[in-house]
């Protein structure tokens, strides 16, 4: 005796959420949209799982893996089964915000959209590995050119990686700022926004 | 300068470290699941390579070869690898989390990765100048790190394909790196001086 | 409505109901159309010899496929005849020197179908064109008989070994007695000259001659470079390829192969010895274009082509094989998931990367009226 | 043969302590996963799992003690995300997911005794005593904490008819 | 001319399908006598099903409201005939699940009397609300198949004030040819019907976009729109999926609609030319929706050809009156492209219903799918610029995601890569496979989220509970303390009396 009541929108605590019937078609797109004036590569959603115990104004934020985000998840995901420990793996996926970076500050399971760029992994080598070397050869090259002992010239590529290095940390600052490299905070994820748009009408 | 450059084709393409001189294939089989994994390990390589060789040259060159010492030569070069890649992870971790963040689980794989000792080895024997030396390191990692990539998308394309069981998982990903070596060896007896 | 009731009993006849007439089979038949004027050519040219390895190596090629299928118990009857197997045999034997070994054909075809097509599952998952990773295996395992060229001996003529004595030849190798004389092609005259010194002016004049009409020493597919240029052609104009890629590998030959020669003739051959010697328009026409192991995008399939044109001529000039086309296109069909991979289409009402456009942007442009 | 022992031992000395002090610099702290799992799971404390709430699951799951199918409401989407969560290969081979089943109360032997309500973790069951009670569809988790409650078996577990919105095409078979 | 039209004009993708419209198109239209039976569907358009506002044994007028719309997106059913409402009830859908849907079966009583409708001489004198109202009110949805409430449509073209109407006179599926059938015949009603529309939303023109193998329908449409200097007629190439709203935007203005938005956002409205004919009907002679016309086509049908029939009918009988001479070997409710196979004939026509095709066993015989051979012919076929190889070689394996971050979502599944591949693979089957795959991990994981809430809501107010039984408890306790010193104090002061 089928006793099926109609869909009772299910209220939740804080914003009133209505259970929302997904059309049997998946009729909305992977990416969030309104879309904010800078344009991040791409959008995704993800939740808070942790505070920072060190200081609490860092939380920890996980991308979600809802279905239409392949984008951003594959972005941080990293997909590299049976390599590294558990715990590194998982660190690897996870990535800190600011909590007062919306107000009132971000809670634990709280769902907050983020702007991403779409192959930060691969930038993020580069900057990281890709510059100190650079520097490094440059320096040796000049060395070589100039005075063409090897112990010189052993002495200014090491000069040179450290100046990279350093130039690589200063770089990554500025592109994790711009969210090239850790995912940026956009704005605060409706209940039941998943990566499509919201339905019209 | 024409015979550098031809010296790090060499090093890159014809005497490749993985399909030529079969070095690191643990890291070439394990890591290459997806593109963008295996660039991140191959760059984190490529790095680890030529910082721990411009460390072995110095070794070799003012310490072993001053002294005599040539015995104790694969010793000191995992000693200094070992350390060059612990240092450089902290230096990573230290200078941008971010970074560390995306990267961080390569590193401490690159330690048993014997393409790093063998690179180490082979440019000890050449003879060559520091620089020349440390190109040639930088370009067989270089090689290493195309080999991936390539290796990686070969994968990516293998996963979507209805192998039959009895080739399903590592024997197809072995053969298939024989073709690839084979489509490699096109490259061999360019002159490499 | 019984014939209704039964259809649609079990799972639900999904849209589109109606198709194009267009087959896999008839694709295939039509590439085999293609080869058939330059082959037969070549058996004119090389006699009865070439025609039994022709065989040989086909049958062979459907054997490897039946026995797969019989391994994974499967039908092989609709496998077998789509085509696929007898295609991919034919190329090999194309590329193979006419008057090799029976057994060279045989293990090529079985190489072929079995272990670089069947072990991936079958057509259109392999990662390889099996014709080529068969005829590389065959050149780097049996060098002596991969590069024993025959300098061509039409089939009219009283030389000519007979039918009988032409399966003689193909099961026990070249007699001595026949005066067929052996020579190298025209790549490996070059380079073996090179090697030892000499450089183009002077060994060209004596070189094997290279009439447009193709009668020189060289594999099947290596003769009548117009008339395989043709088959090209007609592939284009049906449909079945097109002209991205064997354009883009031909100028990728040709470009390389014309500036160095102005730089230095005496040390590089010029563009058109290089395009109507070797496999270059086999390659460009039958072999690059292969679907499953080329890029299925316009922009990616010109890279492809460039890539192979390139890498042939790198290899023909500086590496130790006088013939660069195979090894070529092994290679770059390892860079095809990669090229895939970042080379495709925009997607409509999205940029580049893949993010939505700017819907105020798009309300502001004009509307223009356009004509139909 | 000293010099070599000697150079040896300097050198890894040397190197030791290099990395000793750069490990203090460069110090970075960790993070804990149990928080995140327990957000995963869908927290109706039902017990199937075997442990007493989702928070002890959680637990397990991180320590590995626990297979990643152990949750049945959760069924085998929440498998396979808990598999790629912790990188682990779940086997979804015994996980019966022929689609959820929910909570339905047969009106004509309910006796409106109120025990199922008190312990269904989801307030999904509504009703007053002495009255007939009902299931709320959308609220129930399928949890079966009800089933063993009531008296007279009027609860049972049963699968959710498919409607049009939610009929999905079925995959065509592979050629 | 054509040669280079082709090249150079035509746009690269989509299909060419041979389109066998001729002869069903060039026979005149047909009107079919009203059915004895006839059952309404309460869920004929995209957004909330009709609710029912009539009894059983209630007797009703032709255009009488059945059932009203119900929520923001819906629209409401009428009575396509006078006579008694029968029963409500379970009808088979014409869907391929072959499911069922509640329906209002009605009986004829063949007096086809009409209720009192209130026409309007001059609908431009309206404002425009008042015509968003009627279209509302008399049901008009989006003919062309979308079936999308055209009033809302309405209201949102013009809070984001579209300046261009676009009516869609595409009809590219093959064997369709009822758009065509009524441009032919009634132009004026449709120019009038766009007008109408234009008004409605505040456009300042109108573009017809017709493909361009309909040449008699240009013609005519260009003869009723020669006195209106805003409406011009613009014939585009023929070519599937031409009808497809983004295409023909794309063709006509130029424009794209973006992928996260709605063609309202750049400036364009998209109707049918039926659409705009019934909403001539609603607001010129209020007569609300109940009427269509509908192709009847296929090899198996006697004589193939147009029919004006009310919704509601059953296919069987629609068949019956075009002649069957062979058992149809599959039924079509669409056209072949795009259309969805019915399981058996008992199935009602509804308003998105443009064509009924009943296969003979040549046409409805499908060749065994092959093995993908990534001949690429796909990618160029797909209108969206997608990788049907790639999406469907992900779907194979069950890999969702990577499917939907290859744009699945982007996919209008409108047929050309699974008509266009030489290996025969039911792409569109694989997409929709995986589309509902993907709604549905998205369904359980919102219920999921619910349902912890929920639990965590429990667990809040047990604790709440508890804590209120203990003070009150307390205060009890606190009560009868105080009241026992309070009769204490009450006796010691009193023992002297």
């Amino acid at each position: 005796m089928k006793t099926s009541l109609s869909m009772i929108p299910i209220v939740s605590p804080p914003p009133a959420s209505r259970a929302s019937t997904a059309t049997a078609p998946l009729s909305s797109t992977a990416l969030a949209s309104p879309v904010s004036p800078q344009r991040p590569r791409v959008e995704g959603i993800a939740r808070v799982v942790a505070v920072d115990c060190v200081d609490g104004e860092r939380v920890w934020l996980e991308p979600e893996q809802t279905t239409s985000c392949g984008g951003c998840a594959a972005a941080s995901r990293c997909g590299a089964k049976g390599v590294g420990t558990l715990a590194s793996r998982l660190e690897a996926r996870r990535f800190p915000l600011s909590a007062n970076v919306a107000s009132p500050p971000l809670r634990i399971g709280e769902r907050v959209v983020i702007g991403v760029e779409e192959r930060s992994l691969v930038r993020a080598s580069l900057t990281a590995y890709a510059i100190p070397l650079l520097t490094a050869f440059a320096a040796g090259g000049v060395a070589e050119g100039l005075v063409g002992s090897d112990a010189v010239t052993m002495f200014a590529m090491l000069g040179g990686l450290g100046a990279g290095l350093l130039l690589a940390g200063g770089v990554a600052r500025r592109l994790s700022a711009r969210g090239e490299l850790a995912p940026r905070y956009l704005r605060r994820a409706r209940a039941d926004e998943s990566c499509s748009t919201d339905s019209t009408g | 300068m024409k015979e550098l450059a031809l010296m790090m084709v060499g090093a890159a393409l014809v005497n490749n470290v993985i399909l030529a001189r079969f070095l690191g294939l643990c890291s070439f089989m394990g890591v290459t699941t997806r593109i963008d994994t295996a660039a991140g390990m191959g760059m984190a390589t490529t790095f680890v390579i030529t910082v721990s060789s411009m460390a072995d040259w110095a070794v070799q060159h003012y310490l072993l070869d001053a002294y005599g010492l040539g015995f104790l030569r694969t010793v000191t070069f995992i000693l200094v690898i070992a350390s060059a890649v612990q240092f450089t992870e902290m230096t990573i971790r230290k200078v941008s989390p971010s970074l560390f963040q995306m990267l961080g689980i390569y590193l401490p794989l690159i330690t048993t990765n014997c393409a790093v000792l063998g690179v180490a080895l082979l440019l000890v024997e050449g003879k060559l100048s520091f620089l020349a030396s440390t190109l040639f390191a930088f370009a067989s990692a270089a090689g290493y790190s195309l080999v991936m990539i390539i290796f990686a998308g070969l994968r990516e394309r293998l996963a979507l394909a209805q192998v039959p069981r009895l080739f399903a998982g590592p024997p197809i990903g072995f053969i298939v790196a024989s073709l690839l070596a084979m489509a490699f060896m096109g490259f061999s007896g360019i002159s490499t001086g | 409505m019984s014939a209704l009731s039964r259809t649609s009993a079990a799972a639900p006849v999904a849209a589109p109901h109606a198709s194009t007439s267009g087959s896999v089979t008839a694709v295939m038949a039509t590439v085999m159309l293609a080869l058939t004027p330059a082959t037969l050519y070549g058996f004119w040219l090389y006699g009865w010899p070439s025609i039994y390895l022709w065989l040989i190596t086909v049958a062979f090629a459907m054997l490897g496929e039946a026995v797969c299928l019989r391994l994974m118990e499967r039908r092989a009857v609709p496998v077998l005849f789509d085509g696929s197997a007898m295609l991919t045999g034919w190329l090999l034997a194309v590329s193979l020197p006419p008057w090799a070994p029976w057994w060279i054909g045989a293990l090529g075809g079985l190489f072929a179908t079995m272990l670089c097509k069947q072990a991936f599952g079958g057509l259109g998952q392999n990662l390889f064109n099996p014709a080529m990773v068969a005829r590389v295996a065959l050149l780097i395992s049996f060098p002596v008989q991969m590069t024993a060229w025959v300098a061509p001996l039409p089939i009219d003529m009283a030389a000519a070994p007979g039918p009988i004595s032409g399966l003689l030849v193909t099961l026990k190798g070249i007699p001595q007695g026949l005066d067929a004389v052996s020579s190298a092609s025209l790549l490996g005259f070059a380079k073996t000259e090179m090697s030892r010194g000499v450089d183009l002016l002077q060994s060209l004049p004596h070189a094997p001659s290279l009439s447009w009409l193709g009668s020189r020493p060289g594999s099947l597919g290596e003769t009548a470079s117009w008339l395989i240029a043709a088959g090209g052609l007609l592939l284009i104009v049906r449909r079945v390829i097109s002209w991205h890629i064997p354009v883009a590998m031909l100028a990728g030959i040709a470009v390389p192969a014309a500036l160095l020669h102005l730089v230095d003739p005496a040390r590089y051959l010029d563009a058109t010895t290089h395009l109507l010697s070797g496999g270059a328009m086999l390659g460009a026409f039958f072999i690059a274009t292969d679907y499953v192991t080329s890029p299925n995008t316009a922009r990616g399939q010109l890279i492809f082509g460039a890539g192979c044109g390139v890498l042939t001529y790198v290899i023909r000039t500086w590496a130790g094989y006088p013939e660069g086309v195979a090894f070529a296109v092994l290679l770059m069909n390892s860079l095809t998931p990669i090229i895939d991979r970042y080379v495709k289409p925009r997607v409509y009402g999205r940029d580049r990367q893949g993010v939505a456009l700017d819907a105020p942007a798009m309300a502001a442009r004009p509307i223009v009226g356009r004509e139909y | 043969m000293w010099v070599a022992i000697g150079s040896l031992t300097l050198m890894g000395l040397a190197l030791g302590a290099l990395l000793g002090v750069a490990a203090r610099y460069l110090a970075v702290e960790e993070n804990p996963i149990e928080a995140e799992l327990q957000s995963m799971l869908p927290g109706s404390q039902c017990g199937q799992c075997g442990y007493v709430g989702c928070a002890q699951a959680a637990a397990a799951l991180a320590r590995h003690e626990a297979p990643v199918t152990l949750c049945p409401p959760g069924g085998r989407a929440l498998a396979e995300a808990l598999a790629a969560r912790l990188g682990v290969k779940a086997d979804l081979s015994q996980v019966v997911d022929d689609g959820p089943k929910l909570a339905q109360v047969s009106e004509d032997i309910c006796i409106g005794c109120c025990r199922c309500i008190k312990v269904c973790p989801t307030d999904a069951v509504i009703g007053a005593p002495k009255q007939i009670h009902n299931v709320i569809r959308d609220a129930c988790t399928g949890c079966g904490a009800c089933i063993e409650r009531c008296p007279t078996e009027a609860m049972a577990l049963v699968p959710v008819p498919v409607t049009l919105q939610h009929w999905i095409w079925p995959k065509p078979a592979i050629a | 001319m054509g040669l280079i039209d082709r090249l150079f004009k035509d746009p690269a993708w989509g299909v060419h399908p041979d389109d066998h419209k001729r002869p069903a198109a060039d026979q005149p239209l047909r009107v079919l006598p009203p059915p004895a039976r006839l059952y309404m569907p309460l869920q004929q358009h995209v957004g909330g099903a009709a609710r029912p506002v009539v009894q059983v044994g209630e007797k009703v007028l032709k255009g009488q409201l059945l059932a009203a719309a119900q929520g923001n997106i819906s629209a409401p059913v009428h009575s396509p005939v006078s006579g008694q409402v029968v029963a409500i009830g379970e009808v088979t859908a014409p869907h391929p699940s072959g499911l069922g849907f509640t329906a209002i079966t009605l009986e004829s009583d063949f007096a086809e009397r009409w209720i009192d409708a209130d026409a309007v001489a001059d609908p431009f004198s309206l404002a425009p609300e008042e015509i968003t109202r009627r279209t509302a009110a008399a049901g008009v949805v989006g003919l062309g198949g979308a079936t999308f409430p055209s009033a809302v449509k309405f209201v949102l073209g013009q809070r984001l004030k579209v300046a261009t109407l676009i009516v869609n006179g595409g009809e590219c599926e093959p064997y369709l040819s009822s758009d065509d059938r009524l441009m032919r015949d009634r132009a004026s009603e449709v120019v009038d019907g766009a007008r109408i529309v234009m008004h409605a939303i505040g456009a300042t023109q109108v573009l017809v976009g017709i493909e361009n193998n309909k040449p008699e329908a240009i013609a005519a449409m260009q003869l009723a729109a020669a006195p209106f200097a805003e409406v011009n007629i613009c014939p585009v190439p023929a070519r599937y999926p031409m009808g497809s709203d983004k295409q023909l935007i794309q063709t006509l203005t130029g424009r794209e609609v973006p992928a996260d938005a709605r063609a309202a956002e750049v400036g364009v409205l998209v109707h049918n030319v039926s659409t705009c004919a019934a909403v001539h009907q609603a607001v010129r002679l209020g007569r609300p929706l109940v009427e269509r016309i509908v192709t009847v086509n296929g090899g198996a049908v006697r004589e193939p050809g147009n029919v004006f029939a009310p919704l509601g009918t059953l296919v069987d009988e629609l068949l019956a009156f075009c002649g069957l001479h062979e058992a149809p070997s599959r039924l079509i409710l669409g056209g072949p492209m795009m259309g969805s196979p019915l399981a058996h004939g008992k199935i009602p026509l509804v308003k998105g219903a443009s064509g009924i095709l009943a296969f003979d066993a040549r046409e409805a015989t499908i060749p065994p799918a092959g093995p993908c051979i990534r001949c690429g012919s796909c990618t160029r076929a797909c209108p969206m610029g997608l990788l049907p190889l790639e999406m469907a070689a992900r779907i194979r394996h069950d890999k969702f995601d990577e499917a939907a971050a290859l744009m699945l979502g982007d996919c209008i599944s409108c047929g050309c890569c699974a008509w266009v591949c030489p290996s025969h693979i039911p792409l569109v089957q694989y997409f929709s496979h995986a589309k509902g795959e993907l709604s549905a991990r998205e369904r359980t994981r919102l219920r999921n989220d619910a349902s912890r809430r929920l639990a965590e809501a429990r667990v809040l107010r047990l604790e709440r509970e508890a804590r209120e039984k203990a003070e009150a408890a307390l205060r009890r306790k606190a009560e009868r303390a105080a009241a026992k010193a309070a009769a204490e104090r009450q006796e010691t002061p009193g023992e002297t009396v």
